[in-house]
Order: C-alpha cells, then structure tokens, then sequence
C-alpha cells in the first residue's frame, strides 16, 4: 500500500495536546451555547422577570413595589379578559382544525396531478408572506357589509344576503379566524403536500391492487402517513394563534366592544395603553403558563419518541 | 431524504377531475381576493374610491398613486414617500436572515451529528422560546439593548430578530439534518475533517432545501416586523412597516386609499417576490425533513 | 502483543451494556470478521475500533498505542460504511482525496494517488461523476477507493456488501479478498452474514448478546462452534441440533436418539473423544447436513460412518445436492445427499451419518462438551 | 419606582451625553403626524429651527392616537436612549412627569410668560409639581356637532339648543329616510359622545366629580343611569353598519349628505373642507346641545426628555418656537384645532375655527374648560380605557344602563 498513497502516519502520530483535546470535545456545546445563552436570557429571564413584574405596583414603567396577588385578583375581575381567553380558545382551536382540514384538502387536490399546479401554489401560499399591516384594510372592506361582500353580493341582485358578522358582536371572532385561515392555511398546504410527496407511491398502488377506494386510500393509507406534517403544522399555528395580535388591531381593534380581544391584544393594551404593566405582566404570566401546559406535554413527547 | 417528487398514482376520473379544477380555481379566487381589492384599488383616482365600488375596476386608471407611496407621500415630517425606508429594512433583514439561518443550520448540525447529554432538553428550551409574546419581552430587552449600548442601532435590531427567530431555524434545521446521513459525518470525521470543515464541506452543500424554507420564513418574519422595528430602531433606521404604518394610520386627515394601497402592495413586495421566486424550492425543502419526524 | 489489541472492552449506554468485556488481539495482515444477529454488538465494537464511539472500560491499542482519546482521524485507519456514505456534493476524485486533503497532504501528490487508486480499482472513467449517477457497485468501489488512498494501518469495513445485490456481492467479496491477498493489509470486518465471515476472514469473532461467543480461524469455528449458538448461526443450512443420550456400548460411546416412528438410534462417536465418562448424560447432538448423506456419499475417511434407515419428510432437490429432511429427536434434521440419488418424501431410507464430524452440547448451558 | 428609574436616566443621561456630542445641535422628535396637513404643519417648526442651525430628525410612529408612539417611547427610554422631544397628550406627561423623566422648561416659560396665556385647564398637564414639562401646541375641542346643512334646511332644522330638541332633530332625519347620526364603532369615538351626554346631563359638576375626580357616588348615581340611557337614545340614530368604521369614512356621510349629524372633534372639519365644503353654507358645527357653555378639549404638547442636568439649548429652541404666535397659527390653521395661547389674533382662521376660538377663550375664562374624558384629558391612561370598555360594551348592547352603571363603578375601582 504504502506505494500508492502519501505516508499521513507522521500526523496521526503527532503528540496529543490536552488543550486542543479539550477544545475539540467542547466545540459543539461552544457553537450552541450563545444560541442557548441568547434563549436563556432573553426568553427565559424575561418571562422570570415578567413573572416577578405581575407581583409589582408597576404601571407605566417596571417598577419594584411588592403587591402580591392583587394583580391577579384584578385580572380575575376584568371581563374583557374572560372574553379574550374564551375567544382565544375558539378561535385558537376554529383556526387550527380548519387550517388543518382547509391545507389538507388543498393539498390532496393539488396532489393530482395538476396543471399549473406551481401557479396555483403560489396562490395559496402567498398571503402568509403579506402582513396584516399590509392586508387589513383590504379585508376590513371585505367585511364590511356596507361596501364588501355583503354590498357586492346584494348589487348583483340577491338582497336579502346578509354577511354582517365583523359588526355582530357574537360572529366578529369568526371573521378573525377567516381572516387567519386564508393568511396561513396555504402554508398548511405546502406542509401537507411535501408529506404527500413524501409517501411511497409503491404503497399506494398496492392499496389500489387491494380494491382500495380513493376516498379509504386516503383515509386509510395516505392521511395516517401525514402526522409528522400534522405535528409540524401544529407548532407553526398554535405559535401563530397564541401571537395572533396583528391580525385583530388590523380587522376590528378588539371591537365591537371587546368582541375580539386576545390574550395578546389584551396584554398589549394593559401593558402599553392603560399603564397597568402590573395586570399586563399578571396576564402575560397567565397567557405563558397556558402555552406552556400544552406546548411542553407536546414538545416533550415529540422529543422522546424521536430518540 | 430521497423521496418522491411527483404526485401521487391515485388515479382520478373525468367528473371528479372537473370538481376538482374547480374547487381549487374557487379557492385561487379567495386568496387572491385581498390582493386583487388592494391592486385594483390602487390603481384608481381616490374621488372613484369614496364613490364606492370596491371590487369594481378602474374607471380611470392611474399609477400616480403608486408613484406618491414611493417618492412623494407624507411619512413624517418630510415627504419622502416609502423609498428610504425599503434601504433601512434590507439593511437590517439581510444580515438578519443570514445570521439566523447559518446560527440554525449550526444548532441543527450540533443538536443531531454531535449529540451530548441534554441536548434534547436544549433542544425543547429553543423551541418553546418560539411560543413567547413578543409585546411581553419590549421592555426588558429595551433594558438590555440599552445596558449593552445597542439601542437604536441596526444591530441591536438585527440582534433582536435573531434571538427569536433562532428557535425556528433551528427546528427546521435540526428535523433536516436528523435525515442526513450521520455515516457521511463518520466518514468525514475518519477522514480528519474537524467540526466547522465537516460543516462546510459535508453538510452545507446539502442544505439548499432547507436553506430556503428556513430564509423564506425568517425573511418573512422579520420583514413584516412592525413591533420591533418601531421600537428598537432609531430615527434615520426605521423599517418600512413603520414608514407604512405611518402612512396607513395617521390619526387625522384624509385618508389616501388608493395611496395606501400601493404602498402596502409596495412593501410587500419583497417577500411577494421571495415566495415567488423560492416558491417552488419551497414545497421541496419543507419535503427535504421539515415535516418529517 | 499483536498488531490490533482490544483489550477488556466494554461499553454502555447509561445501564445499559451493550459490549461485555471483550479481548480480540490480531496480528498484522490478518482479516478479522466481526460476525453476529444485529444488534450483537458487533458495529458498535468497530465504531470504538474506529473512535467514533467512546470506550466505557479496558483498551483498544493498534500498533502498540492506546487508541483511548485518540480522535478518528488521528488512529490512522480508514473505513467503508455499509451506505458507502460518500459526499454527495464532491465528485467520486474528490471524494477520494477528501482525507488526503484533511490531512494536509499536497494536491500534486493527493491527484497521484488518486490516480493509483483510481487504477487499481478500474474507476478511472468515474473520477468527474457526482455519487448520484453512479450504479451500487460504483459507489462501493469509490467508498473503497477512498479507504485505500489513505494507506491506513487498519481498515475498516461495515457490512460494506449488504446493500448490493446477490450477484455483485459475491463478486466483490473475491474482489476484497484479492485485495488483501495483494496488499496485505490488517483489516476489521462487520457482517451479519456468516458466509461472507467464512470466505472473508482469517479470524473470525462471532459475537450475540454483546459478548464474543468464540474467536477463531473459519476453520475452527465451523468444525468445533464453541456453543449452540455459534454452532446454529455459521455454515448454511445451519448445524443440525438434536437431543440425545450418552451411553457407552462395549465400552465406546454412543448418543442414542428417536427416529420418526419411536425406534431408536444408535450413533457410536468416534474412538478417543472421551466421552465414556458421559454416560448417561443428555446432550444436544451436532450435525452439519454434510455430516449426513446418503450411503454412497459418505465420507470414505471418516472412521465411523453409521446408516440409520429414517423416514423422510421433505426433500428438497438444490442442483448440485438434494436436501432431505427427517427428524431425530424430535427435532428437524437436514441431510445434504447426491442430487442423483432417488429419494421420496414419505419413504423409508438409508442415512448415512458421520459421527467423526459429530459435536456435542450441553442442553443447559449450550456450551461445547469435548 | 423612583429609584428604578433614577438608574435609568443617570444612564440615559451618560449615553446621551456621550451621543450628543456627535450629534450636537439636533432634535430627535418622535410624533404621530403623518397626515399630509399635520405634517405640513410640523414642517413649520422644523424651518424654524434650520433657521437656527438645529437638524430635526423625524421618528413618526403611528397608530392608535399616539398609543403606539408612547409604545414605542417606553421601550426608547427604558433602553436609555429617549427622543429629545415628544408629542404627547394629557395625562401621558403627567405620568412621565412622576418618572423625573421630563427636562424642566421653568426658563423658556418664564420668559414666554407661558403662565399668563395658557389657561389653567391647560397648565394642569403642562406643568408638574410647579414645573413647566411640556410645551402645548394646540387645543381641540371635542364636543363638537358637525351638520349637513342641506339636510336640515331640507327638513327645515335649526340648530338644536337642548337634548329634547335635539332628538326630535335625529328623528326628523330618520323619517327623511337619512342615517340621522353618523357614527363609526370604535371606543374613543363612543367615548367622544360620552363626553358630551355627561356634560348634557349633569353640567359642569357632575362632569368635574364623575369623569375627573372619579367620584364612586357620581359614578354610580341616577344621573349617570340617565347618561346611559341617553347613549341608548343615540345609538338608535345610528346606522347597523357603524362598527369599527372609522371617524373620516362617517364624516364622509354627513359631507355626502347620507347622514344629518356627526359628533367629533374639530378635526373633522378638515374633511369637511377638504371635500371643497364652506363652513356655514355646506355644513354647520355647533356645540352638543346641553354642553353650549362648555368646552371639552384635548391638547397636543410636547415634552422635552431630560438629558443631564438642564434642559438643552436645542430643546429651548424648540419649545420657544412651538409657542410662537406665528406656529401656533399656522400649525392650528391645517389641524382644524385653536392656538394653545389665548392671546393671538385669530382673523386668519375660518369660521368654525374663530368661533371656536372664542368659545375656547370664553370656556377658559369662565373655568368652563374641561379635560376630555374620551381624548384622556381628564383622568390617567389606565381609567379612560376601563371607561372605554363599559361605554362600549354599553353601546353595542352588552349591557342594560343599569348593568352599565354598575360595571363603570367597578371598572374605575379596578383601573386605579
């Protein structure tokens, strides 16, 4: 062999260093560790120093005066944030299913073979690169029954169509989640459909070969294949629903009265318009301890399944 | 990693075939919606917008609206229009998405190809940072960017995006390299390739897919920030949210639709553009590992 | 000391212990066979071997150094994966160098010794291709090319053959065997397929449940297997495994078994295996099917070739030999007969077994009684 | 609290100081005046201060009548680095004020004399503690009904002088088959009839004991029922589809003659004449019927943040020039507001401006001048939204005036 190749024996053979040794055996926790710092202080010592903050006096600054639970009992007391958490758990759980439901469907369609199925995909995907700043006045139009869709509907001729919901007090939150759906549900879409893609087709023609409906084909078959882009969907809308703050500044303010506050708004307006950091760090507190009841169960199982 | 590309065998007959076009035809036209009314609205004089009509086209069609949210609109003080703005927004998002995506593809590199003890636990404490309110985390990190004397700079801007943006990139990252190959790793290791070569020369040229989920995400993202960007930015490095934003929402005055609507078109551009051009590198790279395992 | 020493190895996984103490030492030029089930242990031995993963306890020395703390790249041994894990990104050159380069080996002599390699292995043609456009046996000649290149003191492979097909995996098991014929080169070798260790190897470790159950020549192992377990996994069909009984008739030894039917048979061992001193003790009999034949077959120097009329159950015809099967001690037993010779399942028909091949067993522990 | 933010402005103070030396002689100024006029206007000061060598750098942040500005000027000057100078509005300075964060402009006021011609009403939130903080640059008034004159001279209407007449005017407009109230649902607006109703109902004092000093039995008492009930009466007036519509878009109505009535500050008459209408003869603006002697405002001021020791000889300049005659006029001519000084001439104002200038006069010598409840001039940030919510829970029929009533005691209670 040694005819054939340079002699490398030199530097192997070099003297071991302990130093490098070391280093060389720390570098991996070296490149994640700013990254693991930056979270730790930013994310975690935030939320430590928030928690703390909703045991203070403070008000338009943080400010260090102890008052114990009085933030919370005050919070327990305010009614826009029953309404806000009640209407985070509709929307949040409206939002999710149909984004769900919606990008699958899209995505089985898309899935047969197309034309212009790069257009179409672009289509759908695009509102998520647009912002609410960006959209929201064009969607509060759409909405309104005096010149959006309602109005159009009725100049062609159908007057007694009725699509009033964003003034309803009781519908305006569903026009949120419309709103929310059309922003993610193509991105759901394209998750679905790099699942789809992902599936064996040999499986698929063997359940033809098996007498296989399309419809048990995809019941059966093809939809339980998709739960890692089920799990990866999730995360991305349950992280959109719980920060969805945007979304309603842009459409109805929180309104008709406090119809549509969120948690996120509501953190917001205590925290920022109403000088009442104190509520707003007891809300904040709250809001993260609800993520963090169904977000950790999840990550933690993902995590350990994957060993 | 080497999945199927094409779509699926099942077969389909003519009738469903035509149900299918056109249910997929009516959805194009509710996504499209929002964008033909502000497109369509954009391009008409303001006095045919107070006269109603929304959805209607143009009676007269004109890009002066267009050209006043560029160049001539009232931002501020100054009539600027939203052109220096769009310069301070790609001064901050490209350095932003570059840093974050190569910070993720590191942390996913690490979390999968040189696991330790704790690293899954590691790996949870990025990922739940993703699920935190960013109006919670404003004043603490005023506190901490002006303690470290990076308040109202770029930088403290950039830095700001990246630490919350770097529990996604890691996701994508880490779920993309949990399907790389670990034995090309081994091999590299073998052949005497330290961390950082393997890196570059072994797992980079792989990661085109994920590259581009992961840029299309966090350039959209840090794009449309307005929260941040108003916040932490200073006077002459404001973002174009917030130059929008300004000519969106002021309090008072009359209220220039069809100037707004251009600018809106306007600053949305770029990610338009983005998710045009990456579009159909998207789907692939989102197939390439993200949603999988 | 030989030129690879593993020293009282072990590792865990937390509680877990996946590699029992383990001491294989092999001298230079040899080609060891790390054969077992998956999940034996075997892969993971070669990854210490390698330094790719951690030694819990004891040594791995190579050339007298201690490998602990060594990191790969400084043992000076090259590998060949079972994916053949080549960098997707390099053409099949640069994929060969990549080592060369790591190591700061100059680029005229890294392209010189590209170009041997390249030779030697007749993929010269393939130098400018990406991994992605080449066939199976291309690529595994590339991950060869790359281990070779390196001019390593110990190569090694992991089931380097297991993704081929049959047809190209016999060829390029000769073809890695006349390599080493040629270059003579020390090399570790994982497989879970015993015929590959047996052809491979000039020492063969197989192992089961972590633990090394026997080190030795293919030779060894196929004619004296350690325990029942080494005994059942080398050689194809695998060793016939039957209870019996030790008894001694005019003062020789005989195991005594049951026929299909109830009669009885009775397999006088060969003179001076000692096991009088057994009498009476249940064992567990050992036949290879080539130990078995029919009459005409039979080893002309065996010194004790005994013919048992049984009846058969099955037979199935191979080309060259024909596979019959009957049942002795309740258990399966395979015999490997002439193709030319008429036998039908159902019939009665002469066996003749060669008892000088015989090993026997201890039902209870499975380990070897000599 | 102080002595948290003790720390902070002796480290914004060093990071200022170290920041002004590169930068000397600019005023950063963060605002929400984005509209073209608004801004139009700012450019009047910005020359002002060229003219001295002094660069303006602009930090407009806009949103939510300046909600996201102060955002925004939080997390400024937590991280030590506040803009030079900003708008702010009511009880916003105060607040800024108690933080010792505000630079003390005593000098420039003095030599303005700034005490005798600004009014009391005003003075409350310009000053703190004995000390000049901000400087106001004008006044709106907010309990302002806007017109169509042609519907009423259709209808034969003359401007209604009490509630009663009021109604019967709304109704005549409802039965000519016009919206009769124009009306966009968002709370500040709600807030803005509020204001008014409350004036109409109980007069100056019950103003003064329930929306300033937040008095529970005011809050709770049969007037504040009867305000409710008021709110009832207007909301009939108004159009199913007011929700979330915002103020210009129902100042559209009434200038496109589907709608009678609007209630708004007087910067709606920026539409007005923007849509090329002549005060008096396309529409009228008079005072909420009950509230004729009284004016309730909001006031735009700008606060200097403090930068070491003194004020800065920029900030000096830029609140001499804010209080200029020459600004004030010029700046509330494009805003629609009056001049925050009470000693100009206003010939150069249009009619509704003159008149309200007088009234503004007028309100502030006879201590008729009140803070608007629903512009955050009489009580903190932290009350007004928590009035907010009950008005517009009220209006969008949540409650019974009753219910209301009660859920306002409990709200003022919790927010303070």
């Amino acid at each position: 062999m040694t005819q054939i190749a340079p002699d490398v024996r030199e530097v192997s053979a070099r003297p071991q260093n302990a130093g490098r040794d070391w280093l060389r055996e720390a570098l991996p926790k070296i490149v994640l560790s700013p990254s693991l710092a930056m979270v730790l202080i930013f994310v975690y010592g935030f939320i430590i120093f928030t928690f703390y903050l909703s045991f203070t006096d403070s008000r338009i600054l943080p400010s260090y005066g102890w008052e114990g639970w009085s933030n919370y009992s005050k919070l327990f007391r305010i009614r826009a944030w029953d309404t806000a958490v009640s209407n985070l758990l509709i929307f949040g759980s409206l939002y999710i299913v149909i984004c769900c439901a919606l990008g699958l469907a899209l995505a089985i369609l898309l899935d047969q073979k197309i034309r212009a199925e790069g257009f179409i995909r672009t289509v759908y995907l695009y509102p998520m690169a647009l912002s609410f700043i960006v959209t929201g006045t064009a969607w509060k139009w759409f909405l309104d029954p005096g010149i959006g869709l309602q109005a159009v509907v009725r100049s062609w001729g159908w007057e007694s169509f009725t699509f009033d919901w964003i003034k309803d007090g009781d519908m305006a939150i569903y026009t949120i989640v419309i709103a929310a759906v059309w922003q993610t549900s193509g991105f759901v879409m394209a998750m679905f459909l790099a699942g789809l893609r992902g599936i064996d087709n040999e499986v698929l023609k063997a359940a033809q070969i098996d007498g296989a409906s399309n419809w048990a084909l995809y019941r059966r078959i093809v939809i339980p294949q998709l739960r890692p882009a089920f799990m990866s969907a999730f995360v991305v809308l349950a992280h959109m629903a719980i920060k969805s703050y945007d979304l309603v500044i842009a459409l109805t303010g929180g309104g008709p009265g406090t119809a549509t506050e969120l948690p996120a708004t509501f953190m917001y307006s205590y925290t920022f318009t109403r000088n009442q950091m104190g509520i707003g760090a007891a809300s904040a507190t709250i809001m993260l301890m609800a993520i963090a009841a169904i977000m950790v169960p999840y990550i933690y199982s993902e995590l350990r399944e994957k060993k | 990693m080497s999945s199927n590309a094409t779509a699926t065998v099942v077969r389909t007959g003519a009738g469903s075939r035509f149900v299918i076009y056109t249910l997929l035809i009516l959805f194009c036209l509710y996504y499209l919606l929002p964008l033909y009314v502000m497109v369509v609205n954009s391009l008409k004089p303001l006095s045919e917008i107070q006269a109603g009509g929304m959805m209607s086209l143009p009676e007269e069609w004109t890009v002066a609206p267009w050209a006043s949210a560029w160049s001539t609109a009232q931002i501020g003080v100054e009539a600027t229009g939203l052109k220096p703005f769009f310069w301070n927004s790609i001064v901050m998002v490209v350095p932003a998405v570059a840093i974050s995506t190569v910070l993720g593809a590191l942390n996913g590199y690490v979390l999968t190809k040189w696991r330790f003890r704790g690293d899954t636990i590691i790996f949870g404490l990025l990922l739940f940072g993703c699920f935190i309110p960013f109006q919670m985390v404003l004043i603490p990190m005023a506190r901490m960017l002006g303690i470290v004397g990076l308040a109202g700079t770029v930088p403290g801007l950039i830095f700001v995006h990246l630490v919350y943006g770097i529990g996604f990139s890691t996701l994508y990252f880490r779920n993309y390299y949990q399907q790389f190959p670990t034995e090309l790793v081994r091999a590299a290791m073998i052949d005497g390739a330290g961390f950082f070569t393997i890196f570059r020369r072994i797992m980079l040229p792989s990661s085109g897919p994920i590259a581009v989920v992961c840029v299309i995400w966090q350039f959209t993202n840090i794009w449309n920030d307005f929260l941040f960007g108003a916040s932490f930015s200073d006077f002459d490095s404001q973002p174009m949210t917030v130059a929008l934003n300004n000519l969106v929402q002021s309090s008072t005055g009359v209220k220039e639709y069809n100037v707004h609507f251009a600018g809106a078109i306007m600053a949305a551009l770029p990610t338009l553009l983005v998710y045009i051009v990456a579009g159909r590198y998207f789907v692939r790279g989102l197939m390439a590992g993200s949603v999988k395992g | 000391m030989g030129f690879l020493d593993i020293k009282n190895a072990t590792k865990s996984y937390g509680a877990v212990k996946v590699l029992h103490e383990t001491d294989i030492s092999i001298e230079e030029g040899e080609f060891l066979v790390l054969v077992g089930p998956s999940g034996c242990g075997k892969s993971t031995l070669l990854n210490m071997i390698a330094g790719l993963e951690n030694i819990t306890t004891g040594d791995i020395a190579i050339k007298g150094r201690s490998m602990n703390g060594v990191r790969p790249a400084d043992r000076n041994i090259a590998m060949v994966f079972q994916s053949y894990a080549l960098y997707p990104n390099m053409n099949v050159g640069q994929n060969i160098v990549f080592g060369l380069e790591m190591h700061g080996v100059p680029k005229p002599e890294r392209d010189k010794a590209m170009k041997e390699v390249a030779e030697l292995l007749q993929i010269e043609h393939l130098l400018d291709r990406k991994p992605g456009q080449l066939s199976g046996g291309q690529r595994q000649r590339v991950a060869m090319g790359r281990a070779l290149v390196r001019d390593p003191d110990v190569f090694l492979f992991d089931e380097p053959l297991s993704n081929l097909d049959a047809k190209l995996r016999v060829d390029m098991r000769t073809e890695i065997k006349k390599l080493h014929q040629k270059l003579k080169t020390t090399i570790v070798y994982v497989t879970h397929d015993q015929i590959e260790a047996l052809t491979l190897s000039t020492r063969i470790a197989v192992m089961y449940g972590g633990h090394v159950q026997q080190l030795g020549t293919p030779k060894e192992i196929y004619d004296n297997p350690a325990n029942m377990f080494v005994a059942g996994f080398m050689g194809s069909p695998s060793m016939n495994l039957f209870p019996a009984t030790i008894a001694v008739e005019n003062g020789r030894a005989v195991a005594r078994t049951k026929l299909v039917g109830g009669a009885e048979a009775t397999l006088p061992f060969a003179e001076g295996r000692g096991f009088e001193r057994h009498e009476g003790r249940d064992i567990v009999l050992g036949l290879r099917p080539e130990a078995i034949t029919d009459r005409d077959g039979a080893d002309r120097n065996s010194q004790s070739v005994h013919v048992v009329e049984a009846h058969v159950e099955v037979t199935e015809p191979a080309g060259s030999d024909t596979f019959v099967v009957t049942q002795m001690g309740g258990k399966e037993v395979t015999g490997r007969f002439r193709a030319d010779v008429d036998v039908q399942a159902g019939q009665s028909f002469p066996f003749a077994i060669n008892m000088d091949k015989a090993v026997v067993f201890d039902p209870e522990t499975e380990a070897r009684i000599s | 609290m102080r002595g948290y933010f003790g720390k902070t402005t002796t480290l914004a103070a060093a990071l200022m100081a170290s920041a002004s030396m590169a930068q000397a002689a600019d005023v950063e100024v963060l605002h929400w005046w984005t509209s073209g006029g608004e801004a139009a206007a700012l450019n009047v000061l910005k020359d002002d201060l060229s003219g001295q060598d002094i660069g303006w750098q602009d930090m407009p942040v806009a949103g939510g009548g300046g909600t996201q500005a102060m955002t925004v000027l939080r997390a400024r000057v937590t991280s030590g680095n506040p803009p030079t100078a900003v708008q702010m509005l009511g009880f916003d300075i105060t607040d800024w004020a108690k933080q010792d964060a505000l630079a003390n402009l005593n000098e420039i006021a003095e030599e303005g004399n700034w005490n005798e011609v600004i009014p009391a009403a005003l003075q409350k939130f310009a000053t703190y503690d004995g000390q000049w903080v901000s400087a106001p640059v004008n006044v709106h008034s907010t309990n302002w009904v806007w017109a169509n004159k042609a519907i009423m001279d259709e209808l034969g209407l003359s401007e209604p002088q009490t509630w009663d007449e009021f109604t019967a005017a709304l109704q005549a407009a409802e039965d000519a088959g016009y919206t009769a109230l124009a009306h966009g649902g968002q709370a500040w607006q709600e807030a803005t009839f509020f204001d008014a109703v409350v004036l109409s109902v109980g007069g100056p004092e019950f103003y003064q004991a329930s929306m300033i000093d937040l008095d529970p039995e005011a809050l709770g008492s049969d007037q504040m029922k009867e305000v409710f009930d008021r709110m009832g009466t207007l909301r009939g007036y108004v159009d199913d589809n007011f929700s979330g519509r915002d103020w210009n878009l129902a100042t559209a109505m009434v200038i496109n003659k589907e709608a009678a009535f609007q209630l708004m500050g007087d910067w709606a008459k920026g539409e007005f004449l923007n849509a090329g209408k002549v005060p008096g003869e396309d529409f009228l603006c008079f005072r909420f019927p009950g509230s004729q002697d009284q004016v309730t405002f909001n006031s735009d001021q700008f606060a200097m943040f403090a930068q070491g020791d003194s004020v800065s000889d920029e900030q000096a300049a830029l609140a001499k020039a804010i209080m200029s005659p020459g600004f004030q006029i010029a700046f509330n001519k494009v805003k629609g507001s009056v001049p925050a000084r009470t000693d100009l001439d206003a010939g150069e104002l249009d009619a509704c401006g003159q008149k309200a200038y007088e009234d503004f006069k007028a309100a502030a010598s006879s201590g008729n001048l009140y803070g608007s409840m629903g512009h955050g001039h009489a009580n903190p940030a932290s009350v007004k939204n928590a009035m907010y919510d009950v008005i517009t829970a009220h209006f969008n029929g949540e409650y019974d005036s009753e219910t209301a009533v009660e859920e306002l005691v409990l709200a003022v209670e919790l927010s303070q």
